[in-house]
């Protein structure tokens, strides 16, 4: 408990926000017109389609020092660009199991579907995202991989 | 031979006893049996008219979390604890900062491993009516009983979520299984006038007198409750010198469970009926199956 | 390198009171790559955009940003003004710190710092974006109007009478809608069928609209210009054409069962007329109910007509497909109504007395069921004491619908007032939250109902409606006697609210058309934008947008229409160059070829390299991630910038 | 006067030292146009002749093998120091190669497994390599042994990359003729390679780039002419440098990715992951977790010569 709020003090995750156009940043948008408010902890990438987001662009955010990658879309069925999304999520699944190899928890990177109609469901994941994440702490990969002797 | 942790409260160990001992040899009867808690208190129902609603909770948490050291299901009898408790657990379940300082508050903390249900619930979904249907010995032909519901069982329905708030149906499908025939009257789901009656009988009796009436001109013979405050409200707006008492003859209020115990073929001291209610039972009975009643 | 300028807004103060704006120039300006940044109130207001305008000139910028609302907002206002300025449209970049910052965060510092990173990621980006023209694609100048309602109805005339193709698509068996079903309409008392009817048949007349009943949409493929779309219809057993609506089809069919369109309160057969007035004049066979089509069970119907030599009956009719290309899409779906069975209190569906706002209104309706007659269903007893339930399930969020339908108020009045003229000695009344009569004559039209006609309206809700000997016992409470009432009625008449008419789900799905949290199609912004989707290219009309009157309904329809008007009036349109393009390292390995939903990527015949068609692409970047070789890119979206753009967040 | 070159291997299996060999007679006249000043797998050298060299005095090092312990960093150092090129040279100078796998462990559990857990290891006193031993002699000393394997450019300053595990036998004698009076592309250039994915050059035929199933070669016997990743084998080769002359896939075995990423590439094994994902048969959660269950080992099989040049480099200990 103590070691917790210890955390929260101390600690602010960094999350890099990869959001689709059409669904996802709308949805983010009308969270901000409703005023709903959420940790500052999230910066946002807009994209056109989740499906632009390359695997890579995602090790490369945790790599170079964020704690923790969301990615957003349309639901299924209803991506913009007719299917998109589920090209995402075939990459997202796989790069799960990679990503468990890495020894990388699953809470820091996440894949959420969110419509533009859900600013609620928009700010609950940041919220949910940055506590698990805070409570996780640092992923801190740089000095992962200095560890050399 | 299975058992489950039962919350009594303050009623039944005193006024209600016999709706106590009444359900604990039904559940004997039926193979199970209710293990009292360790610890129990005041599940704080007389407070959730207080202002500081934290402290309505306090006491209620307090159960919960002794709960938890025993079991993950809290049975409870009396209408008001089901309501108090169960809409604590919801509270507790949703971690808001206002439960963080009550488990602050409290020197054991609750952490929502308990689900309370009704009595009704485990005969319902554990026990299941079929199953009380095959153990009726003596089913209840020609008793026409008048389930009242009021408030607490069902209300508020988004929290409670025990039947459907408008046209509730769980009484009456037990009363069925046991032979009674139910009858439906309008107002079955009002309120009896609660607490009223402590501080203002002439206010409460009339609210009840009227649930008695409706039961009465719809040809009810007898009244099934589950709460005590009810049970006690209807009887003493009948009784000579209540607020617009009903005219009708007398309409005696039992417990559900006295009806399900003499339906298993229980005795009726082993539920606690007294004679006079007795009385009125097989007088109802036989006079419809005499045929000498409408309907 | 680029000369880049930042500009930052205020927005009165819906920025400025949580992000600390003189901080951010201060720090933005600090930056070595930038080489003005300036802030402004409202830089979206002329001065705003002048003062952009002259910073671009006076500094040299060949690139800016602006850090301000959400690019759904004003990109288009930035990039025209940067572009009058001389810049290309595409070196200016927004930076949202209103609603993605100022908006959703309390503490200033913080929201200060997380709109800073906003500011110089979007910096990063704009530095490597490079100066791009719009491609010009040609556009199909046809319409498509989902729902043949009075909605659907208006805009597919209005589209047609420009002198454009309009394809109407109805999935009932005529053409009407709601409207059709109403007996007449507030605050003017017009008999509804007798303003409607006119319109329902210029519709079937007019050269420039096809109208496919029994249909639905299937597939929707394509953008904004150039729609692809399948149009499924069920088997026309019926020839439209041939049919004269005689009816001796109808006499002799044996299938009976409860109208629809009358809420089954009166029968029709199986092969029947939707209604009196319906569009096509002409049979509909309802396969469901008929005795048996395959294997072919009775036929009579097809019997009597060929006696009659019409011969326009044909039992072994296939569904059939239509494929149609469209231009712009108008949605007009229209609503129905809740389900009152689940509003147990007032005992709907138990009682055979208490009914639906639009039974009664049936009832009332000349050609109705009781062709105009009020009778308790029950009984057929005229009823002398009415109750009418406004909101029933309405503004509850808990337990039914958490909005207001807007228009109970209005038809309620009408209701009481029309019962009033048909039983002047009979006794009305009116629960109601509040009245809402806001629109043209409608408040004077209440007060009128209440006090000429001497109405009761009592300020209060319903606890719960149920019988005892022969009567509708009402439990409510009146707020502004204070007083609890109860009264035994011989009809209760439940106003429930609006909801989207079933398969707007799907629809939403098959259009890319996003859907509001209560299931209606949303806007592209609700004051802004309220004729079009989001989705480019669809318009929206009618209550299938949100609860709408009829003067409300029509006027949206026009309007939908006119911005697909708008859309057609040119032969060609511009699309956003943000497309992918293939770079010099592709070794045609073709992976990304099945990837593409739109055809835009192919092997080249010579080179046997992947190419991209400028006018297919539509820039969703996906096979950018997919090509193995990381030889296609996204223009100004490019690995480069999305790399930077991460290195300026967790730097 | 001659040119002055040198060679080294530090952590790798020798291969890339057989490829010079490779050249066969050529080495003859190649030793006729350049002085070989240093070549440890051929010939004796000891450090300390290299370390008296003047600065810069050697024209190009070629450098194979990644950087494992302390042995491998020092030398990097010297011949960095020493030289005016130098060269990574094969797929663990320049992308950690197999060695690099160690990345997926770390000293302990490397010691352990090879000094202790194998069944073929005895060692009842459990020793360990110390990197510095008493003994009645004097002091003995070993190389510390990293935990983290790195590429040569993440120790020293390099110059050009020559990939292969081992780089092909033409293209090497290509690269060290570009070194003796050829032309030289700018620094950081990879050479002796195609621009180009290997599909470019695979003569493999493609029909439908969709993935249904996926098996590991040995648990099928494969169509040599069609193209392996539509037979559900996973081929590294449509993110991978050509060059090589798909020798690999003329045996009917999948590339392996040792020619390493492609010119814009930011990532070789997260780039295969997702055009492999991509193109799975699969619409449903259920139908693509189970294409994606079926994938052996990913990190292995995506980073198998380049982990620790991919961007995460290694795993979390």
């Amino acid at each position: 408990m103590t070691e917790t709020v210890q955390l929260e003090k101390t600690f602010e995750p960094k999350i890099v926000g990869f959001l689709c156009k059409w669904c996802s940043y709308a949805g983010a948008d009308l969270a901000g017109t409703s005023r709903m408010k959420y940790p500052p902890n999230l910066n946002v990438i807009r994209v056109n389609c989740s499906g632009r987001i390359d695997p890579s662009l995602l090790l490369k955010a945790l790599a170079s020092g964020a704690d923790g990658v969301l990615i957003a879309g349309c639901h299924p069925g209803d991506c913009h660009y007719t299917n998109g999304n589920i090209k995402t999520l075939r990459r997202f699944r796989l790069l799960q199991r990679m990503l468990d190899q890495f020894g990388i928890e699953r809470e820091r990177v996440r894949l959420e579907w969110i419509s533009a109609s859900e600013g609620e469901r928009f700010a609950r994941v940041v919220r949910s995202m940055t506590e698990e994440i805070r409570s996780l702490g640092p992923l801190n990969w740089k000095t992962t991989m200095e560890v050399a002797a | 031979m299975q058992s489950y942790l039962y919350f009594p409260g303050c009623t039944l160990r005193t006024v209600a006893k016999d709706y106590d001992t009444s359900a604990k040899a039904c559940a004997r009867a039926l193979g199970f049996e209710l293990k009292e808690m360790q610890g129990w208190l005041c599940c704080g129902a007389v407070l959730s008219n207080v202002e500081d609603n934290l402290m309505t909770k306090a006491g209620p948490n307090r159960i919960l979390a002794r709960a938890e050291q025993e079991g993950d299901r809290l049975v409870t009898l009396c209408a008001g604890c089901y309501n108090v408790l169960k809409r604590t657990d919801l509270h507790a379940k949703l971690a808001s900062p206002t439960q963080q300082s009550i488990n602050t508050f409290n020197e054991d903390s609750y952490n929502g491993g308990v689900t309370v249900v009704h009595f009704l619930e485990v005969i319902r979904d554990q026990v299941g009516f079929d199953v009380i249907e095959r153990a009726v010995k003596v089913p209840l032909k020609g008793l026409r009983v008048g389930a009242y519901y009021g408030c607490l069982l069902l209300r508020p329905s988004g929290e409670m979520k025990f039947d459907d708030p408008n046209r509730p149906s769980i009484l009456e499908n037990l009363l069925k299984r046991l032979g009674c025939t139910p009858i439906d009257y309008p107002a079955r789901t009002d309120c009896c006038g609660s607490y009223l009656s402590v501080g203002s009988p002439e206010n409460s009796q009339p609210m009840s007198g009227a649930i008695v009436k409706s039961a009465h001109s719809c040809g009810a013979k007898l009244l099934a409750v589950g709460c005590p405050l009810c049970k006690y409200n209807l009887e003493s707006s009948q009784l000579p010198g209540a607020k617009n008492a009903p005219a009708e003859e007398f309409l005696p209020v039992v417990y559900f469970t006295q009806l399900l115990g003499l339906a298993l073929g229980l005795r009726p001291e082993e539920l606690e009926l007294d004679t006079q209610q007795m009385q009125a039972i097989h007088e109802a009975q036989t006079r419809t199956l005499e045929g000498r009643e409408w309907h | 390198m680029k000369r880049v300028g930042v500009f930052v807004c205020h927005c009165g103060l819906n920025i400025a009171r949580t992000v600390n704006v003189k901080e951010i120039i201060e720090k933005t300006s600090k930056r070595s790559d930038i080489v003005f940044a300036a802030d402004h109130k409202y830089l979206c207001s002329e001065p705003g955009q002048a003062l952009i305008k002259d910073s671009i000139r006076q500094h040299k910028l060949d690139a800016i940003v602006v850090a301000a609302c959400s690019p759904a907002m004003h990109e288009a206002t930035f990039k025209t003004i940067a572009q009058l300025s001389g810049l290309n449209r595409y070196n200016c970049e927004i930076a949202n710190i209103r609603e993605q910052s100022s908006w959703v965060h309390d503490d200033p510092d913080k929201a200060t710092a997380k709109a800073q990173i906003t500011v110089s990621q979007t910096i990063e980006k704009v530095k490597l974006n490079e100066p791009l023209q719009p491609i010009t694609v040609p556009v199909t100048r046809k319409v498509l109007v989902i729902g043949g309602g009075i909605a659907g109805i208006r805009a597919a005339l209005d589209v047609a009478n420009a002198g454009y193709q309009v394809y109407l698509v109805e999935k009932s068996g005529s053409i009407g809608g709601r409207m059709a079903q109403l007996s007449e309409t507030f605050p003017t008392l017009d008999c509804a069928i007798c303003i409607l009817g006119p319109l329902m048949v210029e519709v079937y007349r007019h050269p420039n609209i096809k109208l496919f009943r029994l249909s639905k949409i299937e597939e929707v493929r394509g953008y904004i210009g150039n729609f692809k779309v399948k149009v499924r219809q069920e088997p026309e057993y019926v020839d439209v054409a041939k049919c004269n609506a005689c009816g001796e089809c109808a006499k002799v069919c044996p299938s009976e069962i409860p109208n629809e369109f009358d809420f089954g309160l009166t029968w029709r057969k199986a092969i029947y007329t939707p209604f009196a007035q319906a569009v096509p004049p002409a049979y509909v066979l309802d396969a469901k109910n008929c005795l048996g089509l395959l294997p072919q069970a009775c036929g009579e119907c097809k019997k009597a007509c060929d006696q009659l030599g019409t011969a326009c009956i044909n039992l072994d009719a296939w569904q059939q497909t239509h494929e149609l290309e469209v231009g712009a899409i108008i949605v007009a779906t229209g609503y129905e109504l809740y389900d009152a069975t689940k509003l147990t209190e007032y005992g709907y569906g138990t009682y055979p007395d208490v009914m639906t706002s639009i039974e009664f209104e049936r009832m009332l309706s000349a050609s109705g069921p009781t062709l105009g007659e009020i009778k308790r269903p029950s009984d057929g007893r005229v009823p002398r004491e009415i109750v009418f339930i406004q909101c029933a399930g309405q503004r509850e969020p808990e337990t039914a619908l958490p909005y207001c339908s807007k228009i109970c108020c209005m038809y309620t009045a009408r209701h009481a007032m029309m019962f009033h003229e048909k039983v002047p000695d009979g006794q009305t009344y009116v629960f109601y939250m509040d009245i809402r009569a806001g629109g043209k004559g409608y408040e004077e039209f209440v007060k009128r109902c209440q006090e000429e006609r001497g109405l009761l309206y009592l300020r209060g809700r319903v606890a719960k409606v149920y019988e005892e000997n022969g009567k509708l016992v009402v439990k409510g409470v009146d707020t502004i006697s204070g007083k609890k009432v109860q009264i035994n009625a011989d009809l209760v008449v439940l106003a429930v609210g609006m909801i989207p008419s079933a398969g707007s789900k799907e629809l939403a799905s098959t259009l890319k058309a996003s859907l509001d949290a209560n299931g209606f199609f949303s806007e592209a912004h609700p004051k802004l934008r309220p004729l079009e989707s989001p989705t480019a290219g669809i318009y929206l009309a009618g209550a299938g947008q949100s609860p709408k009157d009829i003067p409300e309904t029509v006027a949206q329809a026009s309007g939908a229409a006119s911005k697909a008007l708008d859309l057609l009036s040119s032969p060609t349109l511009e699309r956003e160059p943000t497309v992918a393009q293939v770079l010099e390292s592709c070794s045609g390995c073709g992976i990304c070829i099945p990837g593409c939903p739109y055809d835009a990527l192919s092997l080249n015949a010579n080179t046997k390299l992947a190419e991209v068609s400028e006018a297919l692409c539509e820039g969703c970047g996906t096979c950018v991630a997919t090509c193995p070789s990381s030889s296609l890119s996204l223009r100004n979206l490019t690995d480069q910038q999305m790399l930077a753009m991460i290195e300026a967040i967790v730097a | 006067m001659k040119p002055k070159i040198a060679f080294n291997w530090a952590s790798s299996c020798g291969g890339c030292e057989i490829a010079i060999f490779e050249l066969g007679a050529k080495i003859i006249d190649l030793t006729n146009k350049v002085d070989i000043v240093f070549w440890p797998a051929v010939m004796d050298y000891k450090y300390s002749d290299l370390e008296a060299m003047p600065e810069k005095s050697i024209d190009v090092s070629f450098f194979n093998g990644a950087i494992q312990n302390s042995e491998n960093e020092h030398l990097a150092q010297v011949l960095r120091a020493k030289s005016k090129l130098l060269v990574a040279f094969g797929s663990c100078a320049y992308l950690g190669g197999i060695p690099s796998l160690a990345n997926t462990s770390d000293r302990d559990h490397i010691f352990a497994n090879s000094y202790k857990e194998t069944s073929t290891t005895e060692n009842p006193e459990k020793t360990f390599p110390q990197t510095n031993v008493h003994i009645d002699e004097g002091e003995l000393t070993l190389p510390e042994f990293y935990n983290t394997v790195k590429t040569l450019d993440q120790v020293a300053d390099v110059d050009y990359y020559v990939p292969g595990c081992p780089p092909v036998g033409e293209q090497v004698s290509k690269v060290i003729s570009q070194f003796v009076g050829g032309e030289l592309p700018p620094k950081g250039a990879v050479l002796g390679a195609s621009e180009k994915s290997l599909c470019h050059e695979c003569k493999r035929v493609r029909t439908d780039r969709k993935i249904s199933k996926i098996v590991r070669s040995y648990q099928t016997t494969s169509d040599p002419k069609k193209c392996l990743l539509e037979q559900g084998i996973i081929c590294m080769g449509p993110a991978t440098r050509g060059g090589c002359g798909s020798i690999c896939l003329d045996a009917n075995m999948p590339c392996r990715g040792c020619y390493g990423p492609l010119p814009k590439s930011i990532d070789q094994g997260a780039k295969m992951l997702s055009a492999l994902s991509s193109i799975f048969d699969a619409d449903s959660e259920e139908d693509i977790q189970r294409l994606v269950d079926s994938v052996p080992d990913p990190l292995g099989t995506f980073y198998r010569f380049g982990l620790a040049h991919s961007l995460m480099r290694r795993t979390k200990q």
